[in-house]
């Protein structure tokens, strides 16, 4: 970085059209505020009263014509502005479909960012190239305000609802990030770098480990180590689910849609009718009152009983909460079980449930190859070992075969046993084989048990 | 220069017996002349107070680190700056000194039509201030002259009430003036004088006790509520506490961006006399130029949400509010063409006042111009909250306040004091606060561009060259405040005798004896004339009596 | 307080001067022309002032209008704890001083000292009523959180005497279990939703509570300021400075109390009547 | 501003010429009386609609309605008979209105910004 700046870094999309604007502002600014002193110079010059040559009879006093010509141009002029400003604007607060779903907590005087992976960083921000970026941002005690000066991006940060701002970085590098709205005391001392990496560095760097100090003081590395299933869908989903359970919500919210709740299945994105009428879009900040403050918005159709968790939830818990609900969505249209891995893009298509019927012997070779990599990163293959030496059964040619197991009774190795095996495997263990394989119960998300359950399958011929 | 004694002393004349009676003809009187004095000596008390924190700003930040003050300090310190400039300045700056003294000589009343609830206003006034002041000395107050919650409603750990009862006193104070303004305005006008023969100062100041009397309340309600919620202990604005941030926000803006059009409008009816006077010539357009101030006055109020573009106020709001940001360019704009083109075929001459006035206009326009950038909402995601807003206002509040009431200071001293100050010095200190300020400020613009965050105790060390040429810079416009200080107070004792209307000004101020008699005039004066009515020869005659060796 | 200073009659006399108005009365002010010119400025100057007294309500009613938005049930639950039947006396209570303040100002242009006092008498008994009302109501606000006899405790968060209500908002805030009849009532089967105790910070219960107080408190400084206003004019009607020609206190005074009969026409239905 | 062509040079001070008081409207004691009763009625109007959304299920957005045009019927005939705006100048009647559209604006622009927002934002779970 040079030492005497006197213009930004451009390294975002929009950095280009806002300072294109700019440049045409200048211009016309230039125009008016740079001609303009030089006419009052050379009037000033021309009718000093020393200047006796000069001309001042025949004085006019108001020219209609005049007046509205200087009002007129200028008014074309600001509304052309406001037009091109305008629609620039809406641009920039229209975040696209698929982006890259970063959460970022401001407290006095810090940030810390977590992103889809469960990857944790303070005061830093590394962010891919060339991939849209959303931050989905609250704050746990005043208004601070996000803002990265070379992508020309700002955005208030609130307490007690969410904003949100989108970005594509172009330029590899790092930039300045700051606090633009003043905060109290360190006020100044809450800023940070915003790291601008190629999109294999990004990945390199998410699975990193690394310890991260939580925004309520405690150390994050316990809480969340850095996962290191790059594939392996949300573990911050994850982690909401397992909430999801102990919180005792799946008792109402359930999956089939029988529950005395809504279900969330495919809830995130869609528009919903309340109770009066109204439609709201199922969007982070109504899934965040849904939860705090459960009467203020009703689903058409549904009792007014769930209990409020305001002061019961911190930050980090809702957004993880959130998390999972949108993992639920159809089409996985956002951030969840797609963010991180290599295979990330494929990932979209995984958002189905477990629960549906199962699929005929065709395996489905996109989830069997992320199958793979978290049975590989699972350590799965420790055990299950494909010379069948381990101390679990060989998984290869498993699949829809009989299997005599340790209590004498006989099963089907089909999809419903699998994914009973993974999720609890004492339950039904193997005859000849030692029940040491432990409970991966919720520590799973349906996603990467379908995608085992695939992985199984694909080498079950 | 003669240094005889006033023929007459007009309202300045002094028979009391003893200094207790002296102290109480001030104090206690209700002349409308001797109020605006008052109000005179407290605002440059106050803006010299306000100086004195951005001094300490500007040396603070010359270097990246934060090593002259610690960081709760320097928050203390330009909070002190912009609540003590804003509330006790810029506010009550034009319109409690000029208007005050002026409202009735210029509209040939005797006095302002309430002279106790005057009175009243300057004690609210020095009230107000005794509050503030009290904040400051008790550890100071570190929310921004903002107070925005939930920072100054929960977190803030200063004096945020103090500082908050003496704004809302404050408030009373203008509100009072304003009143008065408007009632005077519409009941004391001289016999003939219409309202299309009024000055245009009269017209700024009628546009500005408007936007006083309709926005100055809800700022106090505002400010109150967070008082009341820090006192309490109960949440309006505190999400914590079930309330919405962002309402205080659209409350304080629905006062605070009117509030700039209270500062800004006074100086253009400043500048509208000056440039009149000065080119001996009738203004030109004087009808869009009164509209202009009405129609700045009345969108004004419509604006408020360009404070808020990425508050997470609605998308649509924030292009409502982007769309009459644009229109209200429009009145700013013609004034600025009117003035120029009231210079073509006049008399001009470089008298102090008209050189505040000409500095006035350059640093305007690029006040006005920097407005539009932040009023387009793209633009103004990236420049918000940074030092291009910072430069931007200071050119509307310094260079356009600050210039036109000094300005008008010197244009109006031999009418207030009877003597005339040393017109040498006035040149000099004019041009150096017009040097000083374009270096103070308009490397300003360059770093917020390039991102520097407002209110930053420490920084980033690529922005220290242009931070240390602003406060270099700032150091200039110091010493060009300070010299007419000095100059003025001199002319006090040395000064030439002015007579009454030193510079052949039109008006019903310049109709009265310099200082005016305590009832202003000997009797009510019948206007029959436009404002402005300089003879279409003025102009010429003018030229042709200028002689070298004569005033420029 | 301001505005009335310029209408009561002058104790200091203006400071002499030069210029000739020998028809000058007592009442009329050295800068004006004619006692109609006083007069007409005199209301305008109040009416003016009264603009900023109703963007100054106005800033309530602002915040107001968002939270009820926001929580239209809450609002209309909370509501349900204020009193109205004595809300409605209270507003009978002031339209009726309006009415004696009219009269009075009909009776200081007539001419009639003896009905002039007589109505600001009784507009100064009505304005008492109203306080009085008023007090009780929020004593009885008061009562429920530490007992009207200790306030003390209430204001330090000591003793909440085992309530299972207290209305007025801060750190003892409970605002009582909704009872099941309430949520019978038709069309408003959500309202029971809240049927758990909201305890303390962060229930917009005590959003409605708070407005609720802060708007009829302010109303009730203003009423206090207006009862000093009516006591002097009735202090300065008994001493006859009231004419025919010269009513302009009465009549400013009275557009001041006429402003908080209107706040209060606005603030009853708000607060008190809420479904 | 509509009022800046009256009163165009004539021989007194200010607005109006004292002459027009010649014509100054003075509102009987008659009226006065006749307004309070029409207030009591809307007293009477305004509490029984809301007894009567008690008992009958009536959009909430109605009661609002009918509460606020009640309070907006009784303070104008206040305003305009009580506090004699209908018989004042024009610049007094102009400042009676200027306070209401004040405050029109700055409800009308506030709320569309909460409308197009996406609010009630729920209420923070912090410490």
């Amino acid at each position: 970085m040079r030492d005497f700046p006197l213009f930004p870094d451009q390294a975002s999309t929009f950095a280009g059209q806002v300072d294109a604007l700019y440049w045409v502002l200048v211009s016309l600014s230039l125009i008016f505020g740079g001609v303009l002193p030089f006419i009052i110079l050379f009037l000033m010059v021309r009718y000093h009263r020393s200047n006796k040559a000069a001309d001042r009879l025949n004085q006019v006093h108001s020219n209609l014509a005049l007046e509205l010509t200087w009002s007129g141009i200028p008014l074309l002029l600001v509304m052309g502005v406001f037009f091109w400003g305008a629609f620039l604007y809406v641009h920039i607060r229209t975040p696209p479909k698929q982006t890259l779903e970063v959460y970022v907590i401001g407290k006095q005087w810090m940030w810390h960012v977590q992103h889809p992976n469960g990857k944790r960083e303070n005061n830093e921000l590394h962010v891919p190239i060339n991939r849209p970026v959303r931050l989905i941002m609250t704050s746990q005690d005043v208004i601070h305000s996000f803002y990265i000066p070379a992508f020309r991006v700002k955005q208030d940060v609130l307490p007690g609802r969410y904003t949100s701002m989108w970005f594509e970085a172009t330029q590899p590098g790092e930039y300045h990030l700051f606090c633009a709205e003043y905060c109290g005391t360190e006020h100044s001392l809450m800023v940070g770098r915003v790291v601008a990496l190629s999109v294999a560095d990004y990945e390199r760097w998410l699975v990193t480990p690394g310890e991260v100090i939580l925004p309520d003081g405690s150390s994050g590395a316990a809480a969340s180590p850095p996962v290191l299933v790059p594939a392996g869908g949300d573990p911050m989903a994850l982690v909401g689910e397992q909430l999801f359970t102990n919180l005792g919500c799946a008792g109402c919210h359930r999956m089939d849609g029988a529950g005395i709740g809504p279900s969330l299945q495919g809830l995130y994105g869609s528009q919903e009718r309340m109770s009066d009428g109204t439609v709201v879009t199922a969007d982070e900040n109504h899934l965040r009152t849904s939860i705090l403050n459960p009467g203020a918005q009703i689903t058409a159709g549904y009792q007014n009983v769930m209990p409020s968790y305001a002061n019961q939830l911190s930050e980090d818990q809702i957004n993880q909460l959130i998390a999972y609900i949108k993992s639920l969505a159809d089409g996985g249209s956002t951030s969840g079980s797609s963010g991180s891995g290599a295979g990330g893009a494929s990932g979209a298509a995984t958002g189905s449930s477990t629960e549906s019927a199962g699929a005929p012997p065709p395996f489905d070779a996109a989830l069997a190859a992320q199958g793979e990599r978290v049975f590989t990163n699972l350590g799965c293959v420790g055990c299950h070992r494909s010379d069948g030496a381990g101390i679990g059964p060989r998984l290869e040619g498993l699949y829809n075969t009989e299997q005599r197991l340790a209590d004498g009774s006989v099963v089907t190795a089909d999809e419903a046993y699998l994914i009973e095996s993974i999720r609890n495997a004492p339950a039904k263990v193997v005859e000849g084989y030692p029940p040491v394989m432990p409970v991966y119960g919720n520590q799973l998300s349906d996603d990467q048990v379908r995608q085992l359950v695939e992985y199984i399958k694909s080498v079950g011929d | 220069m003669a240094t005889t004694a006033l023929p007459q002393r007009g309202y300045l004349h002094d028979d009391t017996p003893n200094l207790g009676e002296w102290i109480r003809s001030w104090l206690f009187t209700v002349d409308h002349k001797r109020i605006a004095i008052l109000y005179l000596l407290a605002i440059n008390f106050f803006f010299l107070l306000g100086g004195l924190a951005a001094t300490f700003v500007r040396i603070e930040l010359i270097t990246p680190q934060g090593d002259l003050m610690s960081s709760d300090v320097y928050n203390r310190m330009f909070t002190l700056h912009g609540v003590i400039m804003i509330f006790f300045f810029l506010i009550p700056a034009i319109p409690a000194v000029l208007g005050n003294f002026l409202m009735p000589l210029m509209l040939g009343a005797r006095d302002l039509a309430f002279p106790r609830l005057n009175l009243l206003s300057w004690y609210l006034y020095m009230f107000g201030g005794v509050f503030a002041l009290s904040a400051a000395v008790l550890g100071g107050v570190d929310t921004g002259w903002t107070f925005y919650t939930p920072f100054s409603s929960t977190y803030s750990n200063s004096n945020v009430i103090l500082t908050i009862t003496g704004a809302f006193i404050m408030g009373f104070s203008s509100i009072a003036t304003a009143v008065n303004f408007i009632a005077t305005t519409h009941k004391m006008r001289a016999p003939g004088l219409t309202w299309f023969r009024l000055p245009l100062f009269v017209w700024a100041m009628y546009a500005t006790s408007l936007v006083i009397v309709l926005a100055t309340p809800v700022v106090g309600i505002a400010l109150l509520l967070v008082a009341i919620e820090r006192i309490w202990g109960v949440g309006i604005f505190d999400p914590a506490l079930g309330g919405d941030p962002v309402l205080f926000q659209h409350l304080f803006w629905f006062y605070s961006h009117p509030a700039v059009y209270i500062m800004i409008l006074p100086a253009f009816g400043v500048i509208s006399e000056l440039i009149s006077t000065f080119s001996r010539k009738r203004i030109f357009g004087y009808e869009f130029i009164a509209f202009s101030s009405m129609a700045i006055a009345i969108l004004g109020f419509l604006v408020w949400g360009h404070h808020m573009f990425v508050s997470s106020q609605s998308v649509y709001s924030s292009l409502v509010f982007s769309f009459i940001t644009m229109l209200i360019a429009i009145p700013s704009a013609i004034k600025v063409f009117n003035w120029t083109a009231t210079l073509y075929k006049g008399s001009i001459s470089y008298r102090t006042p008209m050189l505040y006035a000409l500095g006035f206009m350059g640093l305007f326009v690029i006040g006005g111009l920097t407005g539009i950038f932040l009023g387009v909402v793209a633009i103004d995601i990236h420049v918000t909250d940074t030092y291009f807003v910072v430069a931007h206002f200071h050119y509307v509040m310094v260079g356009g306040t600050i210039m036109a009431y000094l300005g008008g200071i010197h244009f109006w001293w031999p009418k207030m004091t009877g003597r005339m100050y040393n017109e040498i010095w006035g040149g000099i200190s004019a041009l150096i606060i017009f040097v000083g300020f374009n270096m103070t400020f308009f490397p300003q613009f360059v770093l917020g561009y390039l991102g520097m965050p407002r209110r930053y105790h420490v920084y980033p060390e690529e922005f220290q060259i242009l931070h240390v040429l602003s406060s270099a810079g700032a150091t200039v416009l110091a010493v060009g405040f300070v010299i007419p200080i000095i100059y003025l107070m001199l002319s006090l004792k040395t000064g030439r005798i002015a007579g009454d209307n030193p510079w052949e000004a039109t008006g019903l101020e310049w109709r009265t004896s310099s200082p005016p008699p305590t009832h202003n005039f000997e009797a009510i004066p019948v206007v029959t004339t436009e404002a402005y009515a300089y003879p279409p020869e003025a102009a010429a005659r003018d030229a042709a009596e200028w002689r070298p060796g004569s005033p420029l | 307080m301001a505005t009335t200073t310029p209408t009561t009659p002058t104790a200091t006399p203006a400071p002499a001067h030069e210029h000739g108005h020998e028809a000058h009365g007592r009442e009329l002010l050295h800068h004006f022309e004619s006692a109609q010119q006083q007069k007409e400025t005199a209301t305008l100057g109040m009416w003016i002032f009264l603009v900023t007294e109703i963007m100054l309500f106005g800033g309530i009613f602002m915040a107001y209008i968002v939270y009820r938005w926001a929580f239209p049930d809450v609002w209309a639950e909370a509501a349900h704890h204020l009193n109205t039947p004595l809300g409605a006396v209270n507003t009978v209570v002031l339209l009726v001083s309006s009415l004696t303040v009219a009269l009075a100002v009909n009776a200081a242009e007539e001419g009639n000292r003896r009905r002039l006092l007589t109505m600001l008498g009784i507009t100064l008994l009505l304005g008492a009523t109203f306080l009085v009302i008023k007090g009780y109501e929020y004593s009885e606000k008061f009562a429920h959180c530490a007992g009207a006899a200790n306030p003390v405790a209430w204001v330090t968060g000591g003793a909440r005497l085992g309530e299972s209500e207290c209305l007025v908002p801060g750190r003892n805030f409970i605002f009582p279990e909704a009872h099941g009849a309430e949520g019978a009532e038709a069309g408003h089967g959500t309202a029971d939703s809240y049927a758990q105790p909201q305890a303390g910070l962060g229930s917009p219960y005590q959003l409605f509570y708070f407005l609720y107080f802060v708007a009829t408190g302010l109303h009730a400084v203003h009423m206090v300021i207006g009862l000093t206003i009516v006591s002097i004019l009735t202090f300065i009607a008994w001493r006859g400075v009231i004419t025919p020609t010269y009513y302009t206190p009465i009549e400013v005074g009275g557009l001041y109390w006429h402003l908080i009969d209107i706040i209060w026409v606005f603030l009853f239905p708000l607060f008190y009547l809420v479904h | 501003m509509a009022k800046t062509s009256t009163s165009a040079g004539h021989g007194a001070h200010g607005d109006g010429a004292h002459s027009e008081h010649a014509a100054h409207a003075h509102i009987s004691r008659g009226t006065y009386y006749r307004v309070f009763a029409a207030l009591m009625v809307l007293m009477a109007l305004t509490v029984g609609a809301w007894w009567i959304e008690g008992i009958v299920a009536l959009p909430r957005l109605l009661g609002v309605a009918i509460a606020m045009a009640i309070a907006i019927a009784k303070t104008t005939l206040i305003v305009l008979y009580f506090m004699h705006v209908k018989v004042s100048e024009r610049a007094t009647q102009l400042y009676a209105a200027a306070a209401f559209i004040g405050f029109a604006i700055m409800v009308i622009i506030t709320m569309g910004d909460y409308f197009a927002r996406g609010w009630p934002p729920p209420p923070g779970p912090l410490p």
